[in-house]
């Protein structure tokens, strides 16, 4: 038989002591979308899996101007959260509204591209990651969470438990463009946060998805933004920027030469979604 | 025929409709039985490979572990789906022999006692494979120096001595001197999964009175009987196919893919098995649409007639023929389109490639030549100066034209079905065209036709 | 940003079933005491409702009511032989079979009633009701199920018919390819449109309004089931589906319904569509076929509207927005 | 570990059952209790043929181990088939020829019976929405689409005359 063991801890301490005794021998499942597919199809054969649905850790709340996401919240109670505008629409951008109530926010720092496009709102968002083991907690920027392809700083007897987002989200705006509309992996995923001061912008993320080993963040392009009014040709150059800065592959969907073609036009078109003011309204 | 009907024609509730909507229609793999073991495929993982060996040592420890089945196992390894109808050569394997032709090709059947023990045992199965030069594009494949894929020597699949499915109307070269305007295209389409949402699928039962009830639920109940009845080499009677309930098909439950192998597990085994395709299986395995490359020549005068079409069209197998030197027939009689050409050749060419194998689907052989011609017939438009529906309507086939392969058009509507289109979008058709009918030509009219 | 819109047409032909190696199916009609009439068979269906079309043929043919009938397929130890379903031949093939078999057991039901109601088999008359009256006498009938009932236990006969229909083995002209490949022809005529977003090269088709002739049509519902799903399959292969999306090359091939791209939910066109019925001489009350030719017309139409729209012609399937953008590159810098 | 035993209710049943870890729930429901209308089209989580409701809430019971809705309250087809007649949704279904092969079927039918438990009065947005995730190779999409806003209709129709 190949699971020969199924933990479903009911705390964290209760996971991490798992994680202890079994080692990375332990398979760690959240929401089970994207281990379950694997190992259904035998692609995947633990012996031990460990799955996160009752450990509690999917709390979300606001305090001392965060927003705190247990690291089991699933997308669904994400698309709740309107309190930052970007969160809910990334998780209503996602997948299907069944995967949406299995998929959980932790589970999707993980999912391998073209997946993963709730982290690229994430990392717009300038969030930090609280990973937790045997030593205690520690938090770090998601944007040092991401190592390379498929790793990350996440060491093998810790587990992520929350994501922290600054409060407010400030104006933002959030496109997942595929080849078809909706529940479809993406050709790239931008993220945009503007801080603006008057009809400045001051502070500027962008994030891709999609187009990179993991979500990343087009600083040039950031840079670029800083001082103008998100005029058209702010918008061009960031869009140029973007598309140079980005290291895009190729997948059933699409090449990496349509991919980096699109960063330009996605990043642009997203710009323009906020210069038309769409979601300025924390401006 | 005008009878008045009374039932045909009437919108009448399906007989299936309470059981689709409450779940209750039974599917093939909706039965369990008690003791059924579960197959999965040990599988190639390169395209084209010598097999040097194969150990099942780490395999047979797998708990649940039953039995394994390799080519020596099965009685006539080496069959040919269409061979019912007298297609030729054998040339596909139940499980592969020497070598594997495409990435996908099943080596081991493994059977265990639940799916999970079986996929464990697949992955635990070594492979020796010593990999072949591999041959993906259906021009290169007929190259002089290309990767071989079939046992015969090359890469094509032979209609009566020829290397294609031939048509020959007329006199296409002598046309073409003729013609006004030579119009040319080259058309590619890429091959197909027919995704039908329930996967391909069999359980097959061992009866107490030495008989076996297979569950299948292939299109072709019989195909699959009497495959099975020659890969087993067990008389017809010893077998009982039921089916019947198909969860969608598309040409993909046309081929004879689970229930020889199934089968033959119950029998090695005295118990039920299960072999159900996983959806990746179906995807990255099943019998494609095979994918085209269709050569398009047409001899078109001033006034849009077209006086010449020559057709030279690749279809890719992939590594084994299944039904598709039949699409190749069916491909070669239709791919002219439903016009009135006087002088027409067409070659078409069933090509082996390193790919996995292509077979029926939804519209077999015509689907992308329609495709190919009706693009090509814009361009032709575009040559002459006039719009799709003129090229269309002054080339359409009437009743009484000797089609390419030289029956006479007997139901052709065409005229008709346009009249009707263009009315439903509100387009002018002018009083030509308005008046025109499938009826048979006049002997005012073109007498080459 | 441009959108650009276009339409285009096409027209196609769609021969109905194979028979290159013969193309026999089989049928079995017999009544049950009650008067139920099972048709047993061994074709199978699909999902398309052969077993629904399968009845009404066999209770047109009978005279029965379409509840009084139940098609039992598909068993090889108690239907008789069929080719399988595939190439739009079950409708054609396995409905002339039905209809043999059921005027057979139309004549065997009528000798029974004949006798019982003292009158010629030739002036009785079905209602489709479950009656046989004597024609112009009113009140001279009998229920089906009687006689049914009454044949079985009052006069041990069989109230059954069989029934086999062929389209004749063609083989084909090596030289020449002279042959007879298919029994009719249906025909369909597409017009489609489309809208081209320029920057991005992803394809929207708005509508797709087609022209079908069929035949005959057993179940309009049905048909139209067959109408709106070719459609949307067709927008599918022209737009959307591989298994090897840089073929030849064979890499990226998709496992699952996440990377093998389909229209979803809201990539849907507007689908429209008229269905002539001019009958054909061979098919069962004149059907020609439907299944496979409705995915076929709007897949070329739909790629010459991307022209009409565009300017750029694409001869490779599926049109992806890739060479879409690749086609307008190449019109702005045209190679010198 | 051995196996365990798994309790939760399937729509007004008490199920308990004994699995091997990690069974999934469609697994369990197929194999062990012997509901069939759950579907199996790819295992992957990519088709919605297994939906289920959890709670109310949609769910792939392919993805789903079983140890996860112990104690839970599991809706599937069977659960919505009145003993008599057909479901309002059911009903919508056969009248609006939504279905063809039927092997999408249930898992179309219990999206339509989740979102309108949650949205009795959809857009025809949202319920192409709600069922993105349910992959039909039949239809087109279009007859279902309609007929779950006829249920829409059917069912607020029933509500607005509870006299019926």
């Amino acid at each position: 038989m190949t699971v020969s063991d199924y933990f479903l801890p009911r705390s964290l301490p209760e996971a991490l002591d798992l994680i202890g005794t079994h080692g990375p021998e332990l398979l760690v499942m959240a929401g089970g979308t994207v281990a379950m597919p694997l190992i259904n199809d035998g692609l995947s054969l633990p012996r031990a899996v460990m799955g996160l649905r009752r450990t509690g850790l999917d709390r979300v709340a606001q305090l001392d101007g965060w927003l705190h996401v247990g690291a089991t919240a699933t997308l669904t109670q994400l698309q709740e959260q309107r309190a930052v505008p970007l969160l809910s629409e990334a998780a209503s951008a996602t997948a299907s509204w069944s995967v949406r109530n299995m998929g959980t926010v932790g589970g999707n720092l993980f999912t391998p591209p073209p997946g993963g496009d709730i982290a690229v709102a994430l990392l717009a968002l300038d969030t930090n990651v609280t990973l937790a083991g045997p030593k205690g907690e520690r938090t770090l920027p998601l944007a040092d969470f991401f190592t390379g392809f498929m790793t990350t700083s996440l060491t093998d007897d810790e587990l992520v438990t929350a994501l922290s987002v600054p409060l407010p989200s400030g104006s933002t705006a959030y496109t997942k463009f595929g080849r078809k509309q909706g529940n479809t992996p993406a050709v790239v995923t931008v993220a945009v946060r503007l801080t603006w001061d008057a009809d400045r912008i001051v502070d500027a993320r962008i994030a891709l998805g999609a187009v990179g080993p993991h979500p990343i963040r087009a600083r040039a392009a950031e840079r670029g933004l800083l001082g103008t009014t998100l005029d058209p040709d702010a918008r061009a150059a960031a869009a140029t920027a973007a598309t140079a800065e980005c290291e895009p592959f190729t997948d059933a969907i699409a090449t990496d030469w349509y991919r980096r073609r699109m960063v330009g036009v996605v990043v642009a078109r997203t710009l323009e979604k906020l210069a038309a003011g769409a979601t300025r309204e924390d401006r | 025929m005008s009878p008045n009907l009374t039932v045909v024609g009437q919108s009448v509730d399906r007989s299936d409709r309470i059981g689709h909507v409450t779940g209750r229609t039974q599917f093939t793999a909706d039965r369990t039985f008690p003791g059924m073991l579960h197959l999965r495929m040990v599988r190639s993982p390169v395209h084209h490979a010598r097999i040097n060996g194969i150990d099942m040592s780490a395999a047979e420890r797998v708990p649940g572990f039953v039995r394994a089945l390799t080519a020596a196992d099965v009685p006539h390894n080496r069959y040919t789906i269409l061979s019912l109808i007298g297609v030729e050569p054998e040339e596909e394997f139940v499980l592969a022999e020497e070598r594997v032709r495409f990435k996908g090709e099943a080596i081991v059947a493994i059977v265990a006692e639940t799916e999970a023990a079986a996929l464990e045992a697949v992955a635990r199965v070594r492979l020796d494979l010593e990999e072949l030069p591999a041959v993906f594009d259906v021009e290169e494949a007929l190259l002089p120096d290309a990767p071989i894929v079939t046992h015969w020597g090359n890469n094509t699949f032979m209609y009566e001595g020829h290397p294609c499915r031939r048509v020959r109307l007329g006199d296409v070269d002598a046309a073409f001197a003729q013609a006004d305007h030579i119009v040319e295209g080259v058309y590619n389409t890429s091959p197909i999964e027919q995704a039908p949402i329930e996967t391909t699928g069999c359980i097959a039962v061992p009866e107490a009175n030495g008989r076996y009830t297979v569950y299948t639920n292939t299109q072709a109940l019989y195909f699959s009987l009497d495959n099975t009845a020659i890969i087993l080499q067990l008389p017809g009677n010893r077998l009982h196919f039921l089916g019947g309930t198909v969860g969608g098909g598309f040409g993909g439950k046309v081929d004879v893919i689970v229930e020889p192998i199934a089968t033959l597990a119950a029998m090695k085994t005295n118990r039920p098995v299960r072999f159900v395709y996983s959806r990746s299986e179906e995807m990255q395995v099943s019998s494609t649409r095979s994918a085209w490359r269709i050569y398009v020549r047409d001899g078109v005068m001033n006034d849009g007639r077209i006086i010449a079409r020559k057709v030279t069209s690749y279809a890719d197998s992939g590594a084994y023929s299944r039904q598709t030197p039949y699409s190749l027939t069916k491909h070669a009689a239709n791919v002219a389109g439903p016009y009135a050409i006087p002088n027409v050749s067409i070659d078409a060419y069933c090509v082996y490639t390193n790919r996995q194998p292509s077979s029926a689907m939804r519209g077999f052989g015509v689907t992308m030549g329609s495709f190919a011609i009706e693009v090509q017939m814009d361009k032709i438009a575009e040559v002459v100066g006039v719009d799709p529906w003129t090229i269309r309507f002054l080339n359409a086939y009437r009743n009484g034209d000797t089609r390419p392969h030289r029956k006479l058009a007997e139901d052709a509507t065409l005229i008709e079905t346009m009249q009707a289109a263009a009315a439903l979008v509100g387009h002018d058709l002018p009083d030509a065209f308005r008046s025109m009918t499938s009826a048979p030509r006049g002997d005012s009219e073109t007498g080459g036709r | 940003m441009a959108r650009l819109r276009g339409t285009g047409v096409a027209a196609v032909n769609y021969p109905t079933g194979m028979n290159l190696g013969g193309d026999p199916s089989q049928a079995l009609v017999h009544a049950t005491t009650s008067g139920q009439f099972v048709v047993t068979l061994s074709a199978t269906d699909l999902g398309q409702g052969l077993r629904t079309v399968i009845g009404q043929i066999a209770a047109e043919t009978l005279g029965v009511a379409m509840t009084d009938v139940f098609v039992d397929t598909a068993d090889t130890d108690t239907g008789p032989h069929d080719m399988g379903t595939f190439a739009s031949r079950a409708t054609h093939r396995v409905g002339n079979a039905v209809i043999i078999a059921a005027q057979e057991a139309r004549e065997a039901l009528l000798a029974v009633a004949a006798e019982e109601l003292e009158a010629a088999p030739e002036d009785l008359e079905t209602d489709g009701q479950g009656n046989i009256n004597v024609r112009g006498v009113p009140d001279r009938s009998v229920r089906v199920s009687d006689i049914a009932s009454m044949a079985q236990f009052t006069y041990g006969r069989t109230i059954s018919g069989r029934g086999a229909w062929m389209k004749p083995r063609s083989d084909v002209d090596p030289e020449t390819g002279a042959m007879d490949p298919d029994s009719t022809e249906a025909h369909a005529c597409t017009v489609a449109e489309v809208e081209v977003d320029t920057e991005t090269g992803i394809v929207t088709v708005l509508s797709i309004r087609s022209a079908y002739e069929v035949g005959r049509q057993v179940n309009p519902r049905l048909v139209q089931g067959q109408i709106e799903g070719g459609a949307w399959m067709a927008v599918s292969h022209a737009l959307y589906e591989t298994t090897a999306p840089y073929y030849p090359a064979p890499d990226h091939s998709p496992k699952d319904f996440s990377e093998y791209l389909m229209p979803g939910t809201h990539d849907l066109a507007q689908i429209e569509s008229v269905v002539l019925e001019i009958p054909s001489s061979n098919g069962p009350y004149g059907v020609k076929g439907v299944g496979e030719m409705t995915a076929n017309s709007p897949i070329p139409a739909i790629v010459n509207a991307i022209h009409d729209a565009t300017g750029v012609r694409i001869d490779d399937l599926p049109v992806t927005p890739e060479k879409i953008l690749r086609g307008l590159d190449a019109r702005q810098s045209p190679p010198s | 570990m051995a196996s365990s035993i798994v309790a939760f209710e399937l729509g007004d049943r008490e199920v308990e059952v004994v699995v091997r870890p990690l069974t999934t729930l469609q697994s369990v429901l197929r194999n062990q209790v012997g509901a069939m209308a759950t579907k199996e089209g790819c295992r992957q989580g990519g088709c919605g043929s297994c939906t289920v409701l959890v709670d109310g809430e949609p769910m792939l019971s392919c993805l789903l181990p079983v140890e996860d809705v112990a104690g839970r309250r599991v809706t599937s087809v069977e659960s919505i088939t009145p003993p008599e007649g057909l479901h309002p949704i059911q009903e919508a279904f056969v009248e609006g020829n939504a279905f063809q092969c039927g092997y999408c079927t249930p898992g179309m039918v219990m999206v339509a019976k989740a979102l309108l438990d949650h949205e009795p009065d959809p857009t025809h947005e949202m319920i192409a929405e709600a069922l993105i995730g349910n992959v039909c190779r039949c239809t087109g999409y279009q007859p279902i689409i309609a007929a779950i806003g006829a249920a829409a209709g059917a069912l607020q129709g029933s509500k607005r005359a509870p006299e019926r």
